[in-house]
């Protein structure tokens, strides 16, 4: 590594120890092909009312929510373990990590509170709105 | 304590207190000298409240298992390590020894397991929700018992019950009877507030629209304080009253007195009572609109408003479509301005009520009603057009 | 004593410092991954209010009385387009080669405009109906959410484009490299958000 | 024209001249008082021609050192603000009995406590933590700045201009009248339709900015830029604390933003997030803000605990005891402190299952805390204590924070926090591991770090006489707090009904007077210090027999900080060096590779701080015309490539060859 030779420029002359992979056409191709299959198929199940249960449609949405996002993690943003030293990795897990802390929290706690104070309705009225 | 001599009414409760704390030796020198101070909350005269201050001083003493010895050891070590004593051991490697790191992440460990089980089991048993089980410490409640009701309204800044079973109302006086378990609901007309007699009971919080409980007894004839814990603006410290354990005959007395020298409590008086005012003088009365508590919970005292549990079901059932939409009225009165703001909020709107009574499907209700004719709709909205379809 | 307290040195005595310059790795990848994770946070509590309040219609519309999902559709695959149109950029720019990097960056940032352009449309439309944010905490929740992804977006398009002008006048200078890979990852990070919105928010929501 | 209401409205929004406090002769007072001091200073700046000097040397400069030492400075300006709320509340609860009001009506004394609250956590705890941080961890590690100096200037600026915007509301309208979290609905446009809130939303905003981007730029300081050599395992106590403060930042801060912005909706939109009405529920904004609150207060104590455990190993001249289960109790906290958030909330009504997890989750956190006592405890067992002021500090924390341990885990068990949620004794609670804990541990460090950074000490005297005024003080000020408590009092009063409660505010009162003279006492030990800099002068770069590589370079460092990278071998990397022999090399310099000074971070936060004052007060054009001028900034500064240079090897020479010179002088 040269020193002072070339001066201003020369400290951000090596971005190829970023570990930064810049991905390959095919790989971006894959990604996109995967990820299209796999938006196009909730959107199907919705629209369409594929599935006769709520539940199981729903529970499909989000598998397959999952999977896309794991692929774009993968295709698009390149993340693997080794990218930045495993930091890039452990940033994205502590993060998961308190997302879903926040998220099933917030849920779990707030599903209590309504439970517990909301004002009662009787059966009688859910059904005649019904 | 000098300072706390006047307080020698209280000397039966700080021997009673005495013989309690017979158990908690360790800080019993402290609070003794403190007992004379009338520490409602650990000497209080409600069953719920005695649990709690119990808990209080199992947990102090289990923590104080490892508190006191550390202070020791930082007080012993400080002073034996001193730079001029020469004679104490000096091993500036020494950082490392497996038998105390396990002592100490064991310790506290073992302490934490302990409480953990006790506060398992006591957040269960004195759960503000669950009916009580027992009258105190000797008698036993049977399952089936029903408790006295008595419903809580906090407003700003003032306090109203409604005694349901004697269809009476007050503001900021409290009155139950002892030895008599009691379902304290509670809510709000606007801002959080707390509900709390420390020597009843925990506090819980009362929100707008919705209902918290408090289950608790009395076990002493006296005279309390009660209040809000939780800050709700300027008149929040004179959000106070009384509370009056009475015996069963005078707890009646109390509620005929009630009865007969009160006021009326409709609608109306209730929403001029509710109106933001500071220290507030005690009232009574006599004659309650039977429905008005579940209105104010439901925030629809004003009638043209949609009551909560309406909302609430019409949600339940996929909401009230395109046409609810329009189904919204601006607020009428402006509680802004009467706390004495220089400015005036953006314009509110709420949701109006649906007066015709439920009968078919919502849908149908809805398009019977005659939104728009009787000036109802907010005039911010224009009418749903003939067309108003979803398609883009 | 500072110095040369060598009283015992060892036999071989250790190297204490680096004789030529240190070069600490470039940290900018690594922030701006941090600081994204930082944004997703943002959007999980976002979520999280939506999940809490997404039911909360006030008797008023509910989402399957509201929204088109063709136009979400449409709306997504146009974010699906302008991922692999930025990947295209990156490897014209491994490869050196600045139009073309420029001309990848371009179309993406014409289905970058073409997303908010239509999510505009939806909104506008709604608000049209007097389903505003106003009216009840499910609308609340559900523009707050979108129009969050959206913003985000909106600036992911005035850095594309700030970045346009800066390659056409510096060309791929190893700072413009950087920035262009972190605006990759802003951008892809944005589609991750966006598969979260159109799942939750609108396929989840019609179905009820 | 001036008759025009529209047009008044469009130019002023809703600023009038009612918005000034010419009612409040409290406020006019301290007005004048700031506008003469302020004009003496700018006096005296124009007078002794120091505006370059203060722009080019301080306001623009990158240097980590520097900013670190204006958020210090930040925060003692805001302590003084803050501790003068504390002292106007405790006197107004000492009077103020039956019939006396005492001298603050609840307008008033309303805006106090919360601004009291906001300005302690944000403005002075925060900062402190954060200015200490910069200046020590690239210290520490051998670096010679944070991986992104440009930001530490914009971050420091932001959190600096949120000061300003709190400091604004007191002469310019008010402050909010919520309580420091501003819980809607009370906080909501229907029962705070004033400014005060609007204020309080976006001073948080700005200053939040600048929190999380300098708790990025610092993770990536601490992953990136380490010596070699120094692997995660031989980082400084003190540099992990930093790394798991900063990871909660990041990780927490922005909840606080997305709270404040739902919060903001609602305010300036209508929307219903946390309304009564139309499906909105205050109970999310409770929940919401305290996912961001618990970890905001590990974010205080955790680098108090890296500063405690740096001097204990220093004044005891010994290793620390338990390096490892030191950094594992750190991490385990920093996980555990997402798991506790409800504890602050037992009493809003969740079920019984859900406050006991919450409250066993809450005491497991203790098992760490507890550990890592038993390992500064451990740390002076066989040690040579010497009881230097910060050694002082550490001693007076150890014994206080227990106790505030001890009546934290209390809090935790749901049904004790029935009776004592909200009531004087969860005041005196937090009081004691703050005070106790985080500011114990900040004077511990501004007195340890003080001479690296201005190459002389801080008067023994008066640092001995301000720890024992703040820790007597301590006592007197929150014991009775803890008894009334029990007595079943509650906090945010302004008027007590019971004349036999005051003498306990009376002698918290007192305690709060104690208190004043330890900040006094502390102020005098930094005068006295300046005036006798010459006596308290440390040559060596070494005062305290330090064992971290701050201490091997000089005292102030230079720009640079090492002129040679220092390669790192063991734990504690500088009394390695010092056993081993290092000799300090007096030749073969390079030129440095720094970056430039920049304008840009004050002129972006300049304009934040206008479009913060103009959103609080509608004024739609100066809000129109700031935004603009923000994004232009911005994206004009990132057209900037010349963001670096090299310092020439003759200055490096000239630098290093002073030290030697006087470090030869030294020894003869």
């Amino acid at each position: 590594m040269s020193t002072h030779s070339h001066a201003h420029d020369d400290h951000h002359g090596h971005d190829h120890g970023d570990g930064a992979s810049h991905g390959t056409f095919n790989s971006y191709l894959i990604g996109f092909i995967l990820s299209v299959i796999l938006t196009a198929i909730p959107f199907w199940l919705v629209m369409d009312g594929v599935l006769d249960s709520k539940m199981a449609t729903a529970a499909f949405v989000v598998a397959l929510g999952v999977v896309q996002i794991i692929v774009h993690m993968v295709y698009f943003l390149h993340m693997n373990t080794k990218s930045e030293g495993g930091w890039n990795m452990l940033a994205l897990i502590f993060t998961l990590v308190i997302v879903v802390i926040a998220v099933s929290g917030s849920l779990w706690v707030m599903y209590h509170m309504n439970i517990n104070m909301m004002p009662k309705m009787d059966h009688e009225m859910i059904q005649n709105f019904g | 304590m000098v300072v706390c001599e006047n307080n020698f009414q209280k000397l039966t409760k700080y021997n009673r207190m005495l013989s309690k704390l017979a158990r908690g030796v360790a800080i019993a020198s402290v609070v003794t000298l403190l007992a004379g101070c009338n520490l409602v909350v650990m000497d209080p005269s409600g069953d719920i409240a005695s649990q709690q201050a119990d808990l209080i001083v199992v947990s102090t003493i289990l923590m104080l298992l490892i508190i006191v010895p550390v202070m020791a050891l930082v007080v012993f070590f400080a002073w034996k390590y001193r730079q001029s004593n020469k004679d104490a051991e000096y091993d500036p490697e020494w950082h490392h020894s497996t038998k105390l790191e396990i002592v100490i992440w064991s310790a506290p460990l073992a302490i934490i397991i302990a409480l953990g089980a006790i506060t398992w089991v006591s957040t269960h048993t004195l759960d503000p929700y669950r009916p009580l089980d027992r009258i105190d410490a000797e008698r036993p409640l049977a399952k089936d018992h029903e408790p006295m009701v008595v419903e809580v309204v906090s407003l700003d800044w003032k306090w109203l019950f409604f005694y349901p079973e004697q269809g009476i109302a007050t503001v900021n006086e409290l009155a139950v009877p002892i030895d008599t378990p009691i379902r304290f609901k509670i809510t709000s007309s606007g801002v959080m507030n707390t509900f709390y007699v420390p020597a009843m009971a925990g506090m819980i919080y009362s929100m707008a629209g919705m209902e918290t409980q408090l289950n608790a007894v009395m076990n002493e004839e006296g005279v309390y304080d009660g209040f809000s814990a939780n800050y709700s603006g300027e008149g929040f410290s004179h959000m106070r009253f009384k509370l009056h354990t009475l015996s069963d005959e005078g707890f009646a007395d109390w509620a005929a007195k009630v009865k007969s020298e009160g006021s009326d409590l409709s609608r109306s008086a209730y929403m001029e009572l509710e109106k933001p005012s500071i220290d507030e003088p005690v009232r009574y009365y006599g004659d309650v609109d039977s429905d008005l508590y579940a209105a104010i919970l439901n925030m629809c005292v004003d009638q043209s408003k949609m009551c909560m549990n309406e909302m609430m079901a019409i949600d339940e059932n996929g909401g009230g479509g395109l046409a609810g939409i329009y189904n919204v009225m601006s607020l009428t009165y402006d509680t802004p301005r009467e706390r004495g703001s220089q400015f005036l909020p953006s314009s509110k709107s709420y949701v109006a009520t649906l007066c015709t009574a439920p009968t078919g499907g919502l849908s149908q209700q809805i398009s019977s009603i005659p939104l728009f004719e009787n000036g109802m709709a907010d005039d911010r909205f224009s009418p749903v057009p003939e067309s108003a379809s979803i398609g883009f | 004593m500072t110095m040369a307290n060598n009283t015992a040195a060892p036999t071989e005595a250790p190297v204490f410092y680096l004789k030529e310059e240190h070069h600490p790795e470039q940290g900018t990848m690594l922030g701006f991954w941090i600081y994204l994770m930082s944004d997703c946070l943002i959007f999980a509590i976002l979520f999280a209010t939506h999940g809490v309040l997404g039911r909360n219609y006030a008797a008023g519309p509910s989402p399957a009385d509201l929204f088109d999902l063709d136009l979400v559709a449409i709306n997504t695959s146009m974010l699906l387009f302008s991922s692999i149109t930025y990947g295209f950029a990156m490897l014209q720019m491994a490869k050196g080669k600045i139009a073309g990097t420029q001309l990848w960056l371009a179309i993406t940032g014409l289905f970058g405009v073409a997303f908010v352009g239509l999510e505009l449309y939806e909104f506008h439309h709604l608000w049209h109906l007097g389903a505003t944010p106003m009216r009840s905490g499910f609308l609340s929740s559900f523009y707050t959410l979108v129009a969050t992804h959206g913003l985000h977006v909106s600036f992911g398009i005035i850095w594309l484009v700030t970045l346009m002008v800066q390659i056409g006048k510096r060309g791929l200078v190893p700072e413009n490299k950087r920035r262009l890979m972190c605006l990759s990852m802003f951008w892809h990070f944005l589609d991750v958000i966006w598969i979260g919105v159109f799942s939750v928010v609108y396929l989840l929501g019609v179905l009820g | 024209m001036f008759s025009n209401p529209d047009l008044l409205h469009f130019i002023f929004g809703r600023l009038s001249f009612d918005s000034l406090p010419f009612h409040e002769p409290i406020l006019v007072v301290t007005f004048a008082a700031v506008v003469l001091g302020g004009i003496v200073v700018l006096g005296a700046l124009t007078y002794f021609k120091l505006w370059g000097y203060l722009w080019r040397e301080w306001i623009t400069s990158i240097d980590h050192k520097k900013i670190g030492i204006m958020y210090i400075i930040l925060a003692l300006i805001m302590l003084l603000r803050g501790f003068a709320d504390a002292l106007m509340m405790r006197a107004q609860q000492a009077v103020s009995f039956g019939d006396a009001q005492g001298f603050l009506p609840p307008h008033h004394y309303d805006q106090i406590f919360t601004a009291h609250g906001v300005i302690m956590i944000f403005f002075v705890a925060m900062p402190l933590v954060t200015g200490l941080m910069n200046f020590v961890v690239p210290l520490q590690i051998g670096a010679r700045d944070v991986s992104f100096p440009f930001l530490n200037n914009f971050s420091f600026w932001m959190t600096a201009c949120g000061a300003a915007l709190v400091m604004v509301s007191l002469f310019i309208g008010e402050f909010a009248k919520t309580g420091w979290l501003a819980f809607p609905p009370l906080s909501d446009i229907v029962f705070s339709p004033d400014v005060g809130v609007d204020y309080y939303i976006w001073s948080l905003q700005i200053a939040g900015v600048g929190t999380l981007l300098s708790g990025v730029n610092l993770i990536v300081t601490i992953v990136k830029m380490r010596a070699p050599g120094m692997s995660m395992m031989k980082m400084p106590v003190f540099t992990w604390t930093a790394l798991c403060t900063n990871v909660l930042i990041v990780a927490s801060f922005p909840v606080l933003t997305a709270v404040l912005v739902l919060l903001g909706l609602d305010r300036y939109v209508g929307t219903n997030f946390f309304t009564n009405d139309l499906g909105g529920n205050p109970m999310m904004y409770v929940n919401l803000i305290w996912i961001w609150g618990h970890p905001e207060v590990y974010i205080l104590i955790l680098p108090a605990f890296g500063v405690f455990s740096e001097v204990v190993s220093t004044f005891c001249r010994k290793r620390l005891f338990g390096y490892s289960s030191m950094v594992y109790a750190t991490i385990v906290i920093t996980i555990l402190s997402y798991l506790v958030w409800l504890h602050h909330f037992f009493t809003m009504g969740s079920g019984a299952s859900v406050n006991a997890f919450f409250g066993i989750t809450t005491m497991i956190i203790s098992i760490p805390t507890g550990a890592k006592i038993f390992n500064w405890l451990f740390t002076m067992y066989k040690g040579r204590i010497k009881f230097d002021v910060p050694m002082l500090w550490t001693l007076g924390f150890m014994i206080t924070f227990v106790i505030g341990g001890m009546t934290g885990v209390m809090l935790a068990v749901p049904p004790a926090d029935f009776v004592l949620h909200n009531s004087l004794f969860l005041i005196a609670h937090f009081h004691n591991v703050i005070i106790g804990g985080v500011v114990f541990g900040m004077f511990a460090g501004i007195t340890y770090w003080f001479p690296k950074a201005f190459g002389f000490k801080l008067d023994a005297f008066w640092g001995k006489m301000s720890f024992f005024f703040w820790f007597v003080g301590f006592y007197f000020a929150f014991m009775p707090l803890y008894v009334l408590g029990l007595m079943g009092v509650t906090r945010r009063l302004s008027h007590f009904d019971d004349p036999s409660l005051q003498i306990w505010f009376v002698i918290a009162a007192f305690g709060a007077v104690l208190i004043a003279c330890g900040i006094g006492s502390f102020i005098l030990s930094i005068v006295t210090a300046v005036l006798k800099r010459d006596q308290l002068r440390d040559e060596t770069g070494d005062p305290w027999g330090g064992r971290t590589l701050e201490w091997s370079t000089s005292s102030p460092p230079p720009q640079y900080n090492f002129a040679f990278t220092p390669v790192v071998h063991d734990l504690d990397a500088w009394a390695d060096m010092k056993k081993r022999g290092f000799v300090r090399p007096t030749s073969g310099f390079m030129p440095i590779h720094m970056p430039k000074n920049t304008g840009a971070g004050f002129i972006l936060a300049a304009i934040s701080l206008i479009l913060g004052f103009g959103l609080v007060w509608h004024i739609w054009w100066l809000v129109a015309v700031s935004f603009i001028a923000l994004l232009g900034t911005a994206i004009a500064h990132t057209f900037n490539y010349n963001r670096d240079y090299h310092i020439p090897v003759e200055e490096v020479v000239a630098t290093e060859d002073e030290r030697t010179a006087l470090l030869a002088s030294q020894k003869a």
